[in-house]
């Protein structure tokens, strides 16, 4: 048998996890798109679709759609959150950071995770750990292709959180 | 088994529950409530004993040697392939080729009976396949321009036999059709479907992984020319699993995989094939699951078809007025318990089943979450996911409760009404 | 396991012997005598108890449940994956494809990879292969026009390494040969192999069916591209087996089963793949046996392989010499125990291998005979058949003795002179 | 674990056994040949080629060569010493009724088994009836291309000993 800690379901549904997944932000259409991607996790058949306004390298307004668990929305709804204001690779930067803490190293020094932080508990729910990190993989995505300027890309959780 | 006319003795689910180690685990401090039997079963005292006996006593390399241990683990190995025939009343025991899963027993027809189709010829299948009897028909529509066909499915989960008559022409040249839903658990007329597929020319591979093991299935009877299913699905080890064909079809068709068993004679750059069904089986096979199959078959013999059948049938029946009486849940497939084998999917309009199965889990009940492995029949329902609970011969009603208190408790966990309207 | 520089610690076979139950039975009311472990090996207590653990706390059906069975079994056979990938020094777990034996893993080879051969391509393979290393090739063949060229084999049962420098050239996609020979014993050198097929542009295919349980297995310093062999033949249980490959090959390989678990997404008439290795583990996998082989694994790393390989090698050193002595019998292979593994045909002219291995049964030893899957080397041999005793780390110099007395006593019973010459 | 009984290596080679495996009969070539057929046994490689003189239906002469063991040779031996005179029809009634008895069933009333009989403890040995049954199962398939017009066959034992 494994060994498995006991887990409390509150380490994974956080107040504030709660809170996102019950008033998601992110919902509004952009008025401009520049960057959009398509995110799909084939264990459950989630989806999000990821569109992005973007001033020269800096993101200023973020759409998050589809349909996931509570999870996978919270996670979605802090990226949208989070986000504008920062630049591509700062984006970047968070996703790579909060990627590490999902698999339960330490966030790399000097990175903020806002309210990311309460996702935290996640990664004790290995399969969970694909919900959380959806909306992510698919950001990267979106930025991926923006960059090579192309500005839509499909991608899944299997392909990014397969190294891990 | 096939043909015996004694009356149905109702199975105990208690005693039978006793037979199954695991099911004295606990979860999260409570007592393991699992109600995934549509994924995989539980195994029985009887089957890891003979297993641990194989291993222990006779395990050796089959069909070629001279020693003792390689005699005794050959007839073991012969055995489950007899055994497996007469719980489904195949004709013939050269007819069960022994595989890894269901997924593999239809590969093996879709590769090497599919290997005699080509462009015009159409393969019927329908909405409500698992994914195991889609892709490997997709593959070979991709080789062999083959054209696949799908019967549709009425809004209550049932094959729209309207629809199939439509369907079949002298161009069907496979029907490929489950016998039992993993989803929606409809059961679906097979032996019907059969006669119609043969009057048009085409043959009838039933997709059995959910039937043998939930219900009397016999081969002959039905009508069918292929069946696929799995032993981890009945009580039996994982890494096993069967074809079960007529004989001529087996003789006329090319082997998919090459190595130690399956040839007669090999050159440098020729080989020709041993008799069926050993030309399937190609390298070392499975032996020791193959070994200790048969204690599930006995358990499965022992406890009657019929049993399992009607003790699953009262069950979904109770499940199914349970979980409509809370009022909130969506369900899918047929209302009927008789229409419909010992599971049943379900959606809270409110909580995304991964999240209700986490919530289940905290109380030590087992159910599944997700797309199934049938993608295509999410998209026809409109659901990306749904709940799952499927029961097992040592399920009984207080799983059903439990079930229903733990979708309760789950209502309130997240904040939402969830008043019983039952 | 890799790298470790400690100095090799000999193995003791009785107390290795005492973890292995079935070596306590008796045979013919002789105690088993069990050398024929090239066919399949025995397995430890531990494999026992790993089997009986997964079926009596874990069991699940993997990588699609949240529930804590389904979390652990998924944990327990993504773990069979990484402790394969570090037995034989794989460059990433993603490379490992768990298949049923290493026959089942050529054949992967053969078909996928295979795809991509065509007309005027050449596989480059022995005259020394098993079966399993020669039908997969035979069935391209037939497929896709590709011309197969053998190795000739020296008078003492060595690749002819100039012959094969010969056979090399740019046409030459594939080479695939056994790292060690089931019949001969040979220990082909495959670094060097590898090196010459690399500098033509050929993959390098090993057949380490023999290999990986007898000695050390280095996949990156051999330079393999692919590796194939199989848990049975190595302590562990039977049905499952590995297919080691780097990992860039298998992305760019099309699956050549299909069904759950290997999707990403799956529409009606469209599938796309899972990533790799999962694109090619079609339907649910061997999951007991996977989570049980790491104890198989446990008691080799504990061993040490160079202290298996140092032990074999000292006891068909030893077999070698005592075979030898009896004066009457023709042995295969080099004579060199430096240049073999822990296995030796041999033939008595004037009892035929069957007859030989029936009376050694009534004395309780098991040894194989017949044409051990390779029909070809047979007749390069000129023999219909032979005898074959094969160690594993369990043997002893006693096993051996017990053998050679065996073979007088044939000779006696056979009515033939039979006096030692040693 | 299989129940099976002990066996005696003499309840396998009995003494008329090893007689005709150290002095096989019906190795001498045959003037004419009428009806040949080559059988194999893929479990051990063993063979053997049947040739048949017949005059009318009757046999009037078998040769036997190939390499087998002493269970294969000395089956081969006795039939080449037995079916000499006999009918086509009656040689096949043999090999059916030594087929019976290889797999437990007693012969059919009224065939005479002669030397055969002493083979009966073969039955005891799974892999050995294959061994056995070789020189059958390959006059049969002699004597059956002769019949359909032919004068060559080939034969293993797998495919007529795959029913029993
Ligand atoms: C050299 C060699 N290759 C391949 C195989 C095939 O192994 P398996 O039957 O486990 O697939 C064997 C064993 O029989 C072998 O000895
Ligand atoms: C209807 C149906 N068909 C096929 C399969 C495939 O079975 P396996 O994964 O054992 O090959 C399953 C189970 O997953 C099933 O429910």
């Amino acid at each position: 048998m494994v060994d498995r800690p006991d887990v409390a379901l509150d380490d994974l549904y956080r107040e504030v996890v709660m809170d996102h997944h019950r008033r998601p932000r992110g919902r509004a259409p952009l008025a401009r798109v520049d960057a959009t991607a398509h995110g799909f996790n084939p264990v459950c058949g989630d989806e999000v679709v990821i569109s992005l306004a973007l001033d020269g390298d800096r993101v200023t307004g973020a759409q998050v759609q589809g349909r996931g668990c509570a999870i996978c929305t919270a996670s979605g709804s802090m990226m949208a959150e989070m986000i504008p204001g920062h630049t591509a690779a700062e984006a970047e930067a968070t996703a790579a950071a909060f990627r590490a803490v999902m698999h339960g190293a330490p966030a790399p020094g000097g990175t903020d995770l806002g309210d990311l932080e309460a996702l935290e508990g996640v990664q004790k729910f290995a399969v969970r750990v694909k919900c959380a990190m959806l909306p992510w993989v698919t950001l990267t995505d979106a930025l991926k292709a923006w960059r090579d300027g192309g500005n839509e890309a499909t991608s899944t959780t299997e392909a990014q959180e397969a190294e891990r | 088994m096939a043909g015996t006319a004694s009356p149905v003795v109702a199975l105990d689910p208690r005693a039978l529950r006793a037979r199954f180690p695991i099911l004295r685990r606990q979860v999260h401090g409570h007592p393991l409530v699992y109600l995934d039997n549509a994924a995989t079963t539980q195994k029985p005292d009887t089957v890891l004993a003979a297993l641990a006996s194989y291993y222990t006593t006779s395990n050796a390399n089959v069909h070629r040697g001279v020693h003792t241990l390689a005699e005794e683990a050959t007839a073991l190995y012969e055995r489950c392939r007899s055994r497996v025939a007469a719980f489904v009343n195949a004709p013939d025991a050269r007819g069960v080729v022994i595989v890894r899963n269901a997924t593999e027993a239809i590969n093996l027809v879709a590769r090497s009976w599919g290997a005699t189709l080509g462009d015009g010829d159409e393969v019927l299948l329908s909405e409500m396949e698992h994914h195991s009897n889609l892709v490997p028909w997709i593959m070979l529509a991709r080789e062999r321009g083959v054209a696949l066909r799908h019967v549709p499915i009425t809004a209550d989960g049932r094959l729209d036999m309207a629809a199939l008559a439509a369907l079949l022409s002298p161009r069907t040249r496979v029907v490929s059709l489950t016998a039992m839903s993993n989803v929606l658990g409809t059961i679906n007329p097979i032996a019907e479907i059969a006669a119609a597929a043969h009057r048009v020319g085409a043959v009838m591979v039933v997709d059995g992984a959910q039937s043998v093991p939930h219900m009397p299935v016999d081969f002959q009877s039905l009508g069918a020319d292929f069946l696929a299913f799995s032993a981890h699905k009945m009580y039996g080890p994982t890494g096993i699993g069967f074809l079960v064909a007529r004989p001529e079809l087996l003789e006329a068709m090319e082997p998919v995989s090459g190595g130690g068993e399956m040839i007669r004679e090999v050159r440098l750059d020729f080989a020709s094939w041993n008799d069926i069904p050993h030309k399937f089986e190609a390298g070392t096979p499975n032996i020791a699951d193959a070994a200790a199959f048969p204690a599930a078959l006995d358990l499965l013999e022992a406890t009657g078809m019929p049993a399992v059948r009607a003790h699953e049938r009262e069950l979904v029946g109770y499940a199914l007025e349970r979980l409509r009486a809370l009022g909130w849940l969506q369900l899918h497939g047929p209302l009927d318990a008789d229409a419909r084998g010992g599971l049943v999917s379900f959606v809270d309009p409110e909580i995304h089943p991964h999240d209700l199965a986490q919530v289940l889990d905290t109380r030590g009940i087992a159910v599944r979450a997700g797309h199934h492995c049938a993608q295509p029949l999410m998209r026809r329902l409109d659901v990306a996911a749904t709940a799952r609970a499927s029961f097992g011969i040592y399920n009984d009603r207080d799983d059903v409760d439990a079930l229903v208190d733990g979708l309760v408790a789950a209502r309130a966990y997240f904040g939402l009404a969830g008043e019983s309207h039952g």
